[in-house]
């Protein structure tokens, strides 16, 4: 208990607060020199997990998965029952995806994902989180208000839709399926995940437009 | 904890940003904080709740404000003087010299590629019973805790009803202080209207998972 | 509603300034918008709890970061703007002409002194039938009001027992929005260890004065 | 419903984040000048109300009210029973005062005075409220956490006595009558005033010193 102390913590906090540069930037620098000067870091390794979460690990991921599973009903069907199982299958498992869980739309019900507590987020396949979903109009009113803040995204959703949200209280993430769009019949798996965007998979855009991305 | 990252529900808070740029990091900064976050060596006495907490304790102006990698390097500069391995004039400052407390080796650039595969669970083997099935009727507990829980106060000493059962997972209240304990983890449903006093009649829900010792019989 | 202002009980706030000068004022503007708002001509729709509920309305972040009599004045001032007397542009440029919105005359010098004494009294003649009386145990209710309210969110739910009647009063929640309905009011004795989940064993309490729709039997 | 419209509220307050100055001396000068333009202020009554709560109305008045409970048991005795009564004897009433409430100090009993959700305070007696008063930090402790924060004023309770914290959430308002010091039989009423500080008649200090002033 001494040792996970939040009055120390608070204390601390306090002091960085007053002695650490304003500046994010200038922190960022400090702490990684401090880190390398304590032998705790090799800056190429950090070089190496910025081109990561820059090039490779991001919405485009997602997009593979939901495109399979509209074209592979065996891939959709083990992806709903153990979505972090069913994308090792694409080499796409890592960062807090060993208890991903998919969720799909239908006509009549929107999956909606949030965390209110912090910033959970299916990194594994969908890269880092956008700043709004991390902020705090967006964890405090989705869950209130799901249908306003879709309206604040465009979205406005037809008569009887069931929106179910989900907050992200443990480590099970979630992923969107959103329903795939009519008219692409006979389409390849690569052109299909060209259509899904990272809104749709975490739930605040609802219908795939078929041309060059959001009317917003 | 009662803190302000407990957001579900709040009122008064403005527009969301729906015209931020779709690229992934909008600073390099942060994707260098991101990164060091992810390649640096650990005291073994730090985990995802107990970072988790250690955020929740930012002075509630500044978790509002600041930055979101910012708060990250904030929340890691804490554990850091806590646990011994720098001191505040010392990150500061950007030097130093190797403390006495033991950390993991610093992750070198060619183990990158395998760490970004690595999976890390939180279920466990456990003998504790699930005492909810699903379709069972539960009541989120009124109290909250002095320190760090998962039970966000939105839905405490609201009804709601199971909808899956995912074995034992790792308790985070006793995860943050190092503890190591497993428990049934459930999803559970909560129709709007029992959260929301404006809700009357709505058929959306909030599906939060909750464990065991979080929930009673309604 | 579950703004920011509502903060009973929320952790995660620093020190109080206990060393703060002794002087009623810190800055000239501070007495000077307080005699402002004394003294100012007011439209009819206003009162004390249509004030406070646009002061709860402010940006969290405002809230918590501006000055006091600054955060009166943007509440005034949010007022005046809906009330018609003034657009932001004519607040913000310090000019404008009449508006064609009555309110109350300015008050003059010389009636400060019968001012300074006048007393607002808030209970009312009413028949609403007290449904409690002294040493009855009560349960806050769990919802708490979408609009404006005067029951905090660290007593909803809780049990604790009535310790006064006050007849009744002028009830905020309808205030607020203009209706004057008046309702029998309390005070209500709720034990540390009933509100807090570290309080157990404590013997403090805290007394709040809740109106009779706020209150259920246990 | 439509006059008092919470969203407008809002809306107008992010115009007038983003279009007022941000020095709030040159608000309130554009406040004024924007009420007198337009016949809704006479700027020599803001003058005297200011006179008026810089020298006038303040704790002298609660340590009057206090010092004269001590030294007339009848007083005290109205005052306990009806305290915005009471204080018209003196001619203290005023803003607030009308369902004014005194809690007496025992030696078994501490009462200490908040108002968590805004400001109240029993203004007519006390004055202007101290910005610590008004702050989220005490608002947020001390109805969770009255010890710790009567420690950080200071004050260390006896063992055995109990805290009452009174949260002004309707118009009564509350004075806390401390208890009259050992040594002071036979003194005078402004004598006897010139001890009982502010922060005592708030609940945040206890023991009244006969010496000058706090020993903080």
């Amino acid at each position: 208990m001494t040792k996970h102390d939040p009055a120390a913590i608070q204390a601390i906090h306090r002091e960085l607060h007053e002695h650490l540069p304003s500046d994010s930037a200038l922190r960022v620098k400090a702490l990684e020199s401090v880190l390398v000067a304590k032998g705790m870091l090799d800056p190429e390794a950090v070089d190496r997990w910025v081109e990561v979460y820059s090039e490779e690990i991001g919405p485009k991921r997602g997009a593979r998965v939901v495109a399979r599973a509209w074209v592979e009903p065996a891939f959709r069907a083990r992806l709903l029952e153990d979505a972090g199982k069913a994308i090792e299958d694409i080499g796409f498992e890592g960062w807090a995806s060993a208890h991903l869980k998919a969720v799909e739309n239908t006509g009549v019900i929107h999956n909606i994902v949030v965390c209110t507590l912090c910033s959970c987020y299916p990194i594994a396949v969908l890269g880092v989180p956008p700043t709004w979903y991390k902020s705090a109009p967006y964890r405090a009113r989705v869950v209130r208000d799901p249908v306003g803040v879709l309206d604040e995204f465009g979205v406005r959703l037809p008569e009887g839709v069931e929106v179910r949200v989900w907050d992200s209280t443990a480590e099970l993430r979630y992923l969107v399926v959103p329903q795939r769009p009519a008219g692409t019949e006979g389409w390849s798996l690569e052109r299909l995940a060209r259509l899904v965007t990272r809104d749709a998979m975490i739930g605040t855009e609802r219908d795939l437009p078929l041309g060059p991305g959001k009317a917003r | 904890m009662d803190g302000i990252h407990d957001l579900g529900g709040r009122q008064g808070f403005g527009l969301i940003d729906v015209d931020e740029p779709e690229q992934p990091f909008h600073h390099p900064w942060e994707a260098r904080l991101l990164g060091l976050v992810r390649a640096m060596g650990r005291p073994g006495d730090w985990s995802i709740d107990w970072f988790r907490h250690c955020r929740e304790l930012i002075d509630p102006v500044d978790y509002l404000t600041r930055p979101y990698y910012d708060q990250w390097l904030q929340t890691y500069a804490a554990m850091m003087v806590k646990s011994g391995v720098a001191t505040v004039a010392e990150i500061a400052a950007g030097t130093g010299k190797p403390s006495a407390v033991p950390t993991s080796p610093p992750m070198k650039p060619a183990d990158v590629d395998s760490a970004k595969r690595a999976v890390v669970r939180f279920d466990r083997d456990s003998r504790a019973a699930a005492a909810f099935k699903v379709g069972d009727a539960v009541r989120a507990k009124g109290h909250g805790a002095s320190g760090h829980t998962r039970l966000p106060a939105y839905v405490r000493g609201r009804r709601g009803d199971i909808v899956a059962y995912h074995g034992a997972h790792v308790l985070p209240d006793a995860n943050a202080l190092g503890e190591a304990t497993a428990e049934p983890l459930y999803t559970v449903a909560f129709a709007a209207a029992e959260l929301w006093p404006e809700a009357a009649g709505r058929r959306d829900s909030v599906r939060l998972d909750l464990w065991q010792s979080y929930l009673d019989r309604p």
